[in-house]
Parts: structure tokens; sequence; C-alpha cells
């Protein structure tokens, strides 16, 4: 069928600011957005710009606001969407080139809240052991994929770039919530602070983005309520 | 316009009346102080400026907003403290709305008439 | 774009974090909007259902706040709904103006006001008699 | 930023291998290291492996891993080195344990021990029946390790260099002296000096039309190493998984046909029964692969185009496939709009895993022709390398058991080199190859368009050098090979730009795909037998007497020039693979 893409450009080295260029195209409905702007890249204009990597939502490379909604380009259908598409690079992050955004600032809040396992007990010979149950208590949290759909989706974000944001929040609840870890008070001291988890007033775009369908609003809350109740 | 869902229209609206709402309160608590410089101070001419047109509307959204940000607020404590809370938090919302309505309603259908002056 | 020091470190972060500020003023949100609840349902049925909002007049206003119960009421009123409208209002502040410079300036203003409408408010309930005062502040009219 | 960088160790490539590299050689102490990716780390397609990650830990029965060499050394028909597969049946224990050390959230058993489950291949006493060692967390173990070793190198506060692109190796007097890299956002040129730079830039399933791969497999490192006279180990030998989803080739698990799911052609027929009569659609992936190829070739594939086959499991119980297929019954939802519990799924064999790759020691030394003569200061690990432990196949779950092992054991033997050596003197020009790359692409004629030249590759390699071989069709695509390397000379780009000129990029990795093509199918035409992945119809049989050793590689001025290196044997015989 006949679509009609528009997508939101920038080039530092030419424009002044970002435009608007529209695009018409054959596509399939059975064709990802991904494969609708590589198609613009490869046979149309090969200057536009955009990371992707595994083409089936698993990297976490090509979060874009497609149709007014954060989503992996690669995992949205062009029959999802209609004959009418508008892609523009996530919101809250500086874009350098069309719809690649700097993600330094997004890495950097996910490094604030020390996303690695902390445990400084020496190590068994063999696994440290935790039960099927305390594994699930974080299950959800695990399966991210850093790629910044949540957290430019936030309306708080949007206008208050020292928010650590929906990403950085989910991956210390997968740690304060991991029963072998021991630093979960170090992670509640720093989201506890001005631009950290209270700032959240739960609008849920992040749950809604969330390409692989965590909770995370849900998570947040757990977290909120987690230093809310510690004994400190 | 990013197409956000419930929560994001839910907290747009949350914000919106809390702020409104609290911009009216440091007024109001101004007009009213107003009284003790007596019935023919500054607090009637004050009135009479309260009761241009666009501070009736003004009010009548107030009162709206009140409602809406008190029945939000109910919703936002119930996910703050349950699961189930942040499970139906869609469902909550169109409640908040529906109740909002009922209540506004009435409350409206009274008030609305004096505020303007028609009663 | 501005941004503080992000801990990476465990070290980092124990230094980072010192208060627990933001944590009770979220409680304090929920429990006084838990508490607005009663008391400007309250309020407004007394000025609003109970009375034709239209007719508000002095002599509406200094009668009822002649009242020891009024008194009381509105000052619980009062008290709650400023702390929770303007901590509600410097979530705004905090979320919408981004220049340091700008967000200390914006916050001083705002409590400021606050803190002027709250000695206002407490005054026109408390040293406020309609009786003795307001003459007496009558007098002093020109 | 400062373009000239120094370090003691510089690891190409952040996915599982290069992470695990970089934080050993990081606990050297006093040895600096750097990790370059054109990726940002978490990118990396580590992330995609689902199965997990085999291990004879014994948690559910009873294991050894004398029980995992030999399994390895079968399923790789023969051409694993043996030494190496009994080393890394041992260490890839050790490997498991440190990563649940770092925290990794494996699946658990009731008594809180690391869960593991079946896979195929991996049996108890050599061969009697199905073992349990697969360590699995849900299906996504790959991320899992990924994330895990990403945020221990947060910890660890590694040096990243990300979005760097390595297009060259600096390589002097027949030793690695680092690397030289295009930085994307801003399209300066840096060279990295280091006393010992880690390979570890994973596959190449990108040159062919249907692969589980991503986008930026693209076999690079493979390829300049190549072009810098380094031979390359065993690249016939090339994994094509039998289920990958139409098209797009995203991985659908092998676990569906264990849950029961049936093959079927255009027809509607169960062909498989024709093929393997027996064991039918349970058969080894090589088998499953080239059957389901036949069929399309002979007309009988499914769909408008007859290019595609049938994955049927309307007839398992939808509780089953919600259960226990939860990602493929989304994969094929969100991607073809099919639902597998009420339609058929389109199915085709997808690219997969490349056995071979950059030769090495059992101690991740790169070495340089058949007698095993080490390259001074470089080391490779990973899908890249070959040192050979999958040999001519793969056992699923031995990659990722594979970047854990010889990942760690690249960043420690590159540290220990490192910590021993002072730095040299860079050669004069250093940059100038890469600089002569760049130029020749961005002031190339632009008569070719790069898009179409990957998608004549992609198409003929699939087409004539993937599951099915014959003498005809691969001396074909040596020609076809021959001319799109000529044609190739004349793509350019629109892009002038210098920031974030991905067009640049994607034209240049072009160059590296067309490298490896060139070395996988001279290989395959070289190698007259079938063994493992590679499947000559005109030679149908394995042949030890001649051909049990490892194919090189190397670069020949226009053409190739192939060696060969003996296969390690050692306790087990060659036998006819069977099940
Ligand atoms: C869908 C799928 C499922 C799989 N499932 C399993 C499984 O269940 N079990 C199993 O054992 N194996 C599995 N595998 C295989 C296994 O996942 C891969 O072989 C393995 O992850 C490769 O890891 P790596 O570290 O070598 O490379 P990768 O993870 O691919 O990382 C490559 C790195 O190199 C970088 N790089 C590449 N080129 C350059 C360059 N020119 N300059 C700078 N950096 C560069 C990239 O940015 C990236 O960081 C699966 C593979 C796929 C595709
Ligand atoms: C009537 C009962 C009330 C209830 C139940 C209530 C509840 C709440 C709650 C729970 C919040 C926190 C929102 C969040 O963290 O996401 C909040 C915010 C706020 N409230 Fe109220 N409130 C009430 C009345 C008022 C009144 C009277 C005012 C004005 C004086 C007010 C002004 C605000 C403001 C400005 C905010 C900040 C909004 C934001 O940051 O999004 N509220 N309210
Ligand atoms: S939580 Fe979800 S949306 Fe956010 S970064 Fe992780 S995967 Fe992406
Ligand atoms: S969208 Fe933002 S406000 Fe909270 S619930 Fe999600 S982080
Ligand atoms: S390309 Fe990997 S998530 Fe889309």
């Amino acid at each position: 069928m006949q679509i009609n893409v528009k997508i939101k450009r920038y080039n530092p080295e030419a424009d002044a600011r970002p435009y608007w260029a529209e695009y018409k195209l054959e596509a399939r409905g059975s064709d990802r957005v991904l494969d609708v702007i590589n198609h613009l890249k490869w046979e149309v204009d090969g200057t536009l710009a955009f990371r992707r990597s595994c083409a089936h939502g698993i990297c976490g490379s090509d979060a874009m606001l497609i149709n007014g909604v954060n989503r992996l380009a690669c995992k949205v259908l062009v029959k999802d969407l209609g004959e009418r598409i508008t892609i523009e690079p996530i919101r809250g992050l500086p874009v350098l080139k069309d719809l690649i955004v700097d993600m330094e600032p997004f890495f950097d809040s996910y490094k604030a809240v020390l996303p690695f396992f902390i445990n400084d007990d020496p190590p068994p010979p063999g696994e440290r052991y935790q039960s099927a149950e305390d594994r699930a208590v974080f299950d959800e949290t695990t399966k991210c994929i850093l790629c910044a759909a949540c957290t430019t989706s936030c309306p708080v974000f949007w206008t208050n770039g020292r928010y650590l944001g929906p990403a950085a929040i989910v991956n210390a609840h997968r740690f304060i919530f991991d029963s072998r870890d021991q630093g979960a008070a170090e992670r509640l001291g720093v989201l506890n602070q001005a631009n950290g988890l209270w700032r959240c007033r739960t609008a849920y775009n992040c749950t809604e983005a969330c390409p692989r369908d965590i909770p995370i609003t849900r998570a947040i809350e757990e977290v909120k309520r987690a230093l809310l109740w510690r004994g400190a | 316009m990013y197409r956000g869902r419930e929560g994001q229209w839910a907290f747009v609206l949350h914000r919106m009346s809390g702020v409104a709402l609290a911009l009216f309160l440091l007024l109001h608590v101004i007009d009213i102080s107003l009284v003790m410089w007596g019935p023919d101070g500054p607090f009637n001419a004050f009135l009479a400026f309260y009761h241009q047109w666009p501070f009736r509307v003004g009010l009548i959204v107030v009162i709206a907003g009140v409602v809406y940000h008190a029945l939000n607020g109910l919703r936002i404590i119930m996910m703050d403290f349950t699961e189930w809370g942040v499970r139906y938090q869609a469902a909550l919302w169109y409640g908040v709305l529906g109740l909002t309505t009922l209540i506004g309603i009435p409350v409206l259908w009274k008030i609305v008439p004096e505020i303007l002056g028609i009663a | 774009m501005a941004r503080a020091a992000a801990p990476r470190t465990f070290s980092d972060a124990k230094a980072t974090y010192q208060t627990n500020s933001e944590l009770a003023w979220w409680v304090f949100m929920r429990v006084s909007g838990f508490l607005l609840v009663f008391l400007t349902f309250g309020h407004l049925w007394a000025n609003n259902m109970a009375f034709n909002a239209g007719e508000i007049d002095f002599d509406y206003v200094a009668s009822r706040l002649a009242q020891p119960s009024v008194k009381v009421y509105d000052s619980f009123l009062l008290l709650f709904a400023l702390l929770h409208g303007v901590n509600g209002l410097r979530y705004s502040i905090e979320d919408y103006i981004q220049r340091p410079q700008r967000r200390v300036a914006a916050k001083v203003a705002l409590f400021t006001v606050a803190g002027i409408v709250f000695v206002l408010g407490v005054m026109a309930l408390w040293t406020f008699s309609f009786t003795e005062m307001g003459d007496a502040v009558r007098a002093l009219e020109p | 930023m400062n373009r000239a960088h120094k370090f003691d160790v510089i690891v190409v490539g952040a996915g599982g291998a290069g992470l695990m590299a970089a934080r050993y050689a990081a606990q050297h102490p006093g040895v600096s290291v750097a990790v370059i990716s054109k990726l940002y780390p978490t990118r990396s397609h580590t992330g995609a492996a689902q199965g997990g990650v085999g291990a004879a830990l014994g948690n559910v029965s009873e294991d050894h891993p004398e029980w995992h060499a030999f399994d390895t050394i079968k399923g790789g028909d023969y051409l694993t080195d043996q030494d190496v597969a009994e080393r890394f049946a041992v260490e890839v224990i050790e490997a498991v344990y440190e990563l649940e050390h770092m925290g990794l959230p494996f699946n658990r058993t009731p008594e809180g021990k690391i869960a593991q489950r079946k896979f195929g291949g991996h049996t108890r006493e050599f061969g009697k029946s199905a073992v349990e060692r697969a360590c699995y967390a849900a299906d996504r173990t790959g991320h899992m390790i990924l994330q895990t070793l990403y945020q221990q190198s947060i910890k660890d506060r590694v040096n990243f260099f990300n979005e760097f692109h390595v297009l060259d190796m600096i390589m002097e007097g027949g030793a690695c002296h680092g690397v030289v890299a295009y930085e994307l956002a801003t399209g300066d040129i840096h060279t990295f000096h280091a006393k010992a730079t880690i390979i570890a830039t994973g596959g190449n399933g990108r040159m062919f039309r249907v692969t589980s791969n991503a986008h930026a497999l693209t076999g690079d490192l493979m390829s300049i190493a190549y072009r810098r006279g380094l031979p390359i180990e065993d690249p016939e030998f090339y994994q094509f998984h039998p289920t990958g989803l139409y098209k797009l080739g995203v991985l659908l698990t092998e676990g569906a046909r264990g849950e029961g799911a049936i093959l079927r052609n255009g027809d509607g027929e169960r062909f498989m029964e024709r093929y393997a009569p027996t064991i039918k659609d349970l058969a080894p992936r090589d088998m499953v692969s080239r059957a389901m190829y036949l069929e399309i070739r002979e007309g009988r594939g499914a769909g408008p185009d007859k290019d595609y086959i049938h994955l049927d499991l309307t007839h398992i119980d939808a509780h089953v496939i919600e259960t226990r297929l939860p990602d493929i019954t989304e994969f094929s939802r969100i991607y073809l709009g099919v639902d597998p519990i009420k339609e058929l799924v389109p199915i085709q064999p997808t690219a997969h895993y490349a056995m071979g790759g950059i030769p090495t020691t059992i101690d991740t030394q790169v070495i340089s022709d058949g007698q095993n003569t080490i390259v001074p200061g470089l080391y490779a690990a990973g899908e890249v390398a070959c040192a050979s432990i999958h040999g001519a196949n793969r056992l699923g779950t031995n990659s990722l058991g594979d970047l854990i092992v010889f990942g760690r054991r690249a960043g420690i033997e590159a540290a220990k080199f490192a910590a021993s050596e002072g730095f040299t003197e860079l050669p004069a020009g250093v940059q100038d190859r890469t600089r002569e790359l760049i130029d020749g692409v961005r002031k190339g004629k632009r008569k070719e368009r790069v898009s179409h030249l990957r998608r004549e590759l992609q198409d003929t390699m699939q087409d004539y050098a993937s599951v099915f071989r014959t003498e005809e069709f691969l001396s074909q695509q040596v020609e076809i090979l021959r001319d799109l390397q000529e044609r190739y000379e004349c793509v350019g780009v629109e892009d002038e730009g210098h920031k974030f000129n991905t067009e640049l990029l994607e034209a240049i990795e072009l160059g590296f795909l067309l490298d490896n093509a060139e070395q996988l199918v001279h290989a395959a035409l070289n190698r007259q037998e079938s063994r493992g992945a590679h499947s000559r119809e005109d030679f149908k049989e394995r042949d030890d007497a001649t051909w049990l050793k490892h194919t090189l590689v190397y670069k020949d001025g226009d053409g190739v020039r192939i060696d060969y290196k003996p296969v390690t044997l050692g306790k087990y015989e060659p036998k006819p693979r069977t099940y």
C-alpha cells in the first residue's frame, strides 16, 4: 500500500533547526517501521540517520516517537499505524542528527543508581543459593534493554532532565529486590534525593512505552514503599 | 502532543487543578484577610473586582477542579499504597471522572447561577 | 545539560545523599491531601452549598470569622492547604524552571509570598476581633 | 577529544566475549584497559541469545565435564580440537559460577541452585540420553549475560569508547600494536596504541539474506585481519538454524519442535518423513535445514512465491504454547501477524552462527599459519575467533560458554602479555589505510548503490552457498563475488557530512561482508566432503582420510590461498555422527 511518512529531520552540519520531511512510498502492512526507514535510507536518501542493530526488539537501539508514542521501530508494523506515519526522535535528550539522540545523560542516570551486583562476602565455591520465589520478585525488572523509551516518554523528564527517570529506577529495583544483594540502602539513598524517585508523578507513560512489557510504574511504586518502610 | 493514555491525562489535570487551586488559595486568603480593614476598606472593592466575569468563570473552574483534584488525589494515594491501585489505575481514573461529574453537576447546578448572579 | 554529579560508586553514592526531606514531603502530601478532602469539602459546603455564594459580602465573612469554631476549622484548612499547595507549586517549579538561579529565585519568591499570606491569614483569623479590633482598625482608615 | 590513545590492553567489541575480556584484563594490577565498540555495549548481539549456557554443574542430574567435552567434539563432527574442548568443558563450570557471583539472575531449582534444562546434542554417558546441562535465565540467558557483564564493567570503571568503529589494525613486524577507529559522532579518526589487542567482534551473518544476526554483524574484524594477511580458519562451516521467521530470520527456538511442532511444505505434506523416516522433524539442525531448502528449490514451498515452509503448532494445546513458548508466540504475532495457536507459521532456514573465524591457540593468541605461529600482541575470542571448539557444527548453548571461557582467557593472557612488554614505536602513517578506505567510499563514483550490491550479495549467498552446496553453484558464486567486488569499487555515498554518517559505515561494512563471503565460498568450494554444517551434494560423505583438517584461507592478491592446519585429536576417535 501507499504510505506517507513524515520524519523530523535535523542535520547539525546543514540545518539551523529541525524540519519535517515527507516521503511517499510503497510498503506492506507487515513491514516494520525499521524496514520503512531502512528503505528510505537505502533507496531514497542515504543521509537519513538513525540507530538500529538487532531488528527484533532485543538490543534497544531504535526507540523513536512514532505516531505520538514511544516505540522500537523494529517492533511496530505499518499495518498497526495506518497510511500516515510520523517519526520523531525521542524527547528530552539532545538531538544529534535526525533520529539519533545523545544517550549519555540517560546512561549517566542509569549509572547513578549503582546498577551492579553488590555483595562483599566472599562467594561460596559454587553458586549463592536463592529460592525460586526470591528470584521471581525482581524478574520483570531484569528484562530491561536500556532503550530509553520509558524515560523519554515521561512528562516529568521532558521538562526536568535532572530527574533520574524510570529506566534508572527499574534497574535499581532489579538489585534492591535481589535477595543476594547488599547495596539496597545505598541505592535507596540515591533515589531518595531531590531528582530521584520522588519526582515520579505516576503518569504511566513509561509503562505504556516499555517494549519489554515491564510494569514500570508498579516497580517504581514498590521502590517508593521500600523507601517509606525501610527501617532507617 | 504525546499520545499518552489515562495516566498522563490524570497527571496533567491533577497538576493543572492543583496549581490553579494553590494560586486561588493565595488570592483567597488575601481577600478574606482584607475584612480586617472593615466594610469600607478594600474588602468590598476587592469583592467587586472579583465579581468581574473572568473571575466568576474562574471560580467555577476552581470548584470543579477541587472535586477532580480531591478524587484523583485519593486515586494517587491508593496507587501509592496498594498493588491493586496500580493495576486498576485506568479504571480508577474513569471512576474519578465519573464521580467528578456526578458530584459536580448538582453542585454547579446550585452554585453557577449564584456565582454568575443569575439567581 | 546541567546535571548534578552522578554517583558511580558505592562511596560516591554514600557521599551524595543526606536528607529525607523529599520523602517527608511526599508523605505529607498524602496525609494532608487526605485531611483536605474533609476540610475543603466542609468549607465549600458551608460557604457555597449552605449559603448563596453570590451573596458573600463583608458582613457574612465578618460574622463567620467571629465564631471560634470557624476560627479553629479555618486555621487547620489554612495550614494544610497552604503547605500542601505551596509544596505542590514547588514541584512545578522544580520541573519547569531549569536554570538553577531562576529556580532558586522562584522558590524564594514563592516561599515569601506564602509566608506573607500565612501571616495575613492567621491575623485575620486570630488577631482580628470583629467588635474590638475591628473598630480600632477601622479608625485607622483615613 | 584527543585522537591518540594509549592503553595497555585494547578490547575491540563489547559483547559477551569483549566485556568478559575487559573485566579480567582490568583485574591485572597496573594494566590499563579500554573497550572500543561500534555499538553501545548493551546493543551487542549477545543479548539475543535465548536458550542457555551449557555447563556440567550437575544441579538437576548427574553430569561431568568429560561428557560435555565428548558431546562438543561429536557435535563438531570431529573437527573440534579435543584439547580445547576438554579444557572448555572444565572452565565453563567455573565461569558460570563466576557469572552467578556477579549477580546474574539464573532461574533456580527448588533447592535454590542454578536451574538447568535439556538441549539438543547434550547427553549423559557419551550419548546415552539427554542431560540437563543448559543453565538458563528464562529465555533471556544472553540478555542477562550481557547486562550482568556491562553492570560489572560500570562497577570496575572500564573505559569505553562507544560508537567507535574499528577500521584497521596496526600491524608491524608481524605483531599487533593497536587499532585505528572512526568516531561515529564526529567523523574523527582515532589511533589506539596498545601492547595487546583483543578482538571480540562477533559474527558475520549479514552476508546472507535471511539471518538471525543483527544488522551490525558484518564480520568487520575477520575482514580486517584477512586484509592484513592473517588467515581465517574454517569459514565454510556456517550454521543455519532451520526455524527462522520467514523473510525476517528472527529465531524460533528448537523447543517448538521439541514440544511437537511439525514442518509442512506448500502442499501441507509432512515432508520430513521422506528425509528422516524415523526421527522426522527432530532430525539434526543441518539435516532439517537442508530438507527445507530442497523442498523450496523443487517448487514445493508455501506462499505466493513458494519460498517458505510452514511450522505447524496448531495441534498443540494452546496452554502449552502460551506458557512454554511465549517468545516465539510473541514474535510470530507481532512480525507476521500469525497466531501460532490457530495458524501455520511461515519459516525459513536462517543464517545463524560462524563456527570459523580468526584462528587462535587454546590461550586465545591469534596465529598466522598452520604451524601455530603466534602473532604477538593479538588475541581473539567469541564468535569472531576459532579456537576451534565448535569444529564443523556448534552445539546449542556452547557459544555463550565460549564467550565466557575464552573471553576470560583472552583478558588474562592479554594483560599478562601487556604487563611484561613495553610500548613499541608506532609505524609512520598509521592512519593511512583507514583514510584511504574512507576516502575511497566518500569520493566514490556512486555508480552503484550500496544497498543494491548488499542485496545481491545476500540473495546469491543464500541461494548458492548456504545450506546446500555443489561445485556448480559455488563456482558460480565465486564469479558473482568477483563481479560484486568489482562493482563495489564504484559505490559511493550521498551523505557528505562528518557527524553520524551511518551511510558511510554501511558502505564500508559491505566491503567487509564481501571479504567474508569470499572466504566462505572459496573454502566451501575447496572442501570436497560433507561434514557438519558444510554439506556438499556432490560429496555426500565425510572423508576423514583427506579432510580431517582445518582450512586456513589467506588473501592472495585478488584471489585466495588455502592452507591447512591439523586437528588436535585425543581420546575420541572420529566415528559416524548418529544420534
Ligand atoms: C538469535 C540468536 C540466538 C542465540 N542463542 C544462543 C543460545 O541460546 N546459546 C548460545 O550459546 N549461543 C546462542 N547464540 C549465539 C551467540 O549468542 C553469539 O554467538 C554470541 O553472543 C557472540 O558474542 P560475541 O561477544 O562474540 O559478539 P557480539 O555479542 O555479537 O558482540 C560483537 C561486538 O563487537 C562490536 N563490533 C563489531 N564490529 C566492530 C568494529 N568494526 N569496531 C568496533 N566494534 C565492533 C559490536 O559493537 C559488539 O559490541 C545465539 C545467536 C543468535 C543470533
Ligand atoms: C481536597 C483534597 C486534596 C487531595 C486528596 C489532594 C491530594 C494531592 C496529592 C496526593 C498530591 C500529590 C500528587 C503526586 O505526588 O503525584 C497533590 C498534589 C498537589 N496538590 Fe493536592 N490535594 C487536595 C487538595 C489540594 C488543594 C486544596 C490544593 C491547593 C491549595 C492542592 C494543590 C496541590 C498541588 C499544587 C499539587 C502538586 C501537583 C503536582 O505536582 O503534580 N491540593 N494533591
Ligand atoms: S524499562 Fe523498558 S522502556 Fe525503559 S529502558 Fe528498560 S526496556 Fe526500555
Ligand atoms: S512516566 Fe514518569 S511520572 Fe512516573 S510513572 Fe512513569 S516515571
Ligand atoms: S533494532 Fe534492536 S531493538 Fe530495534
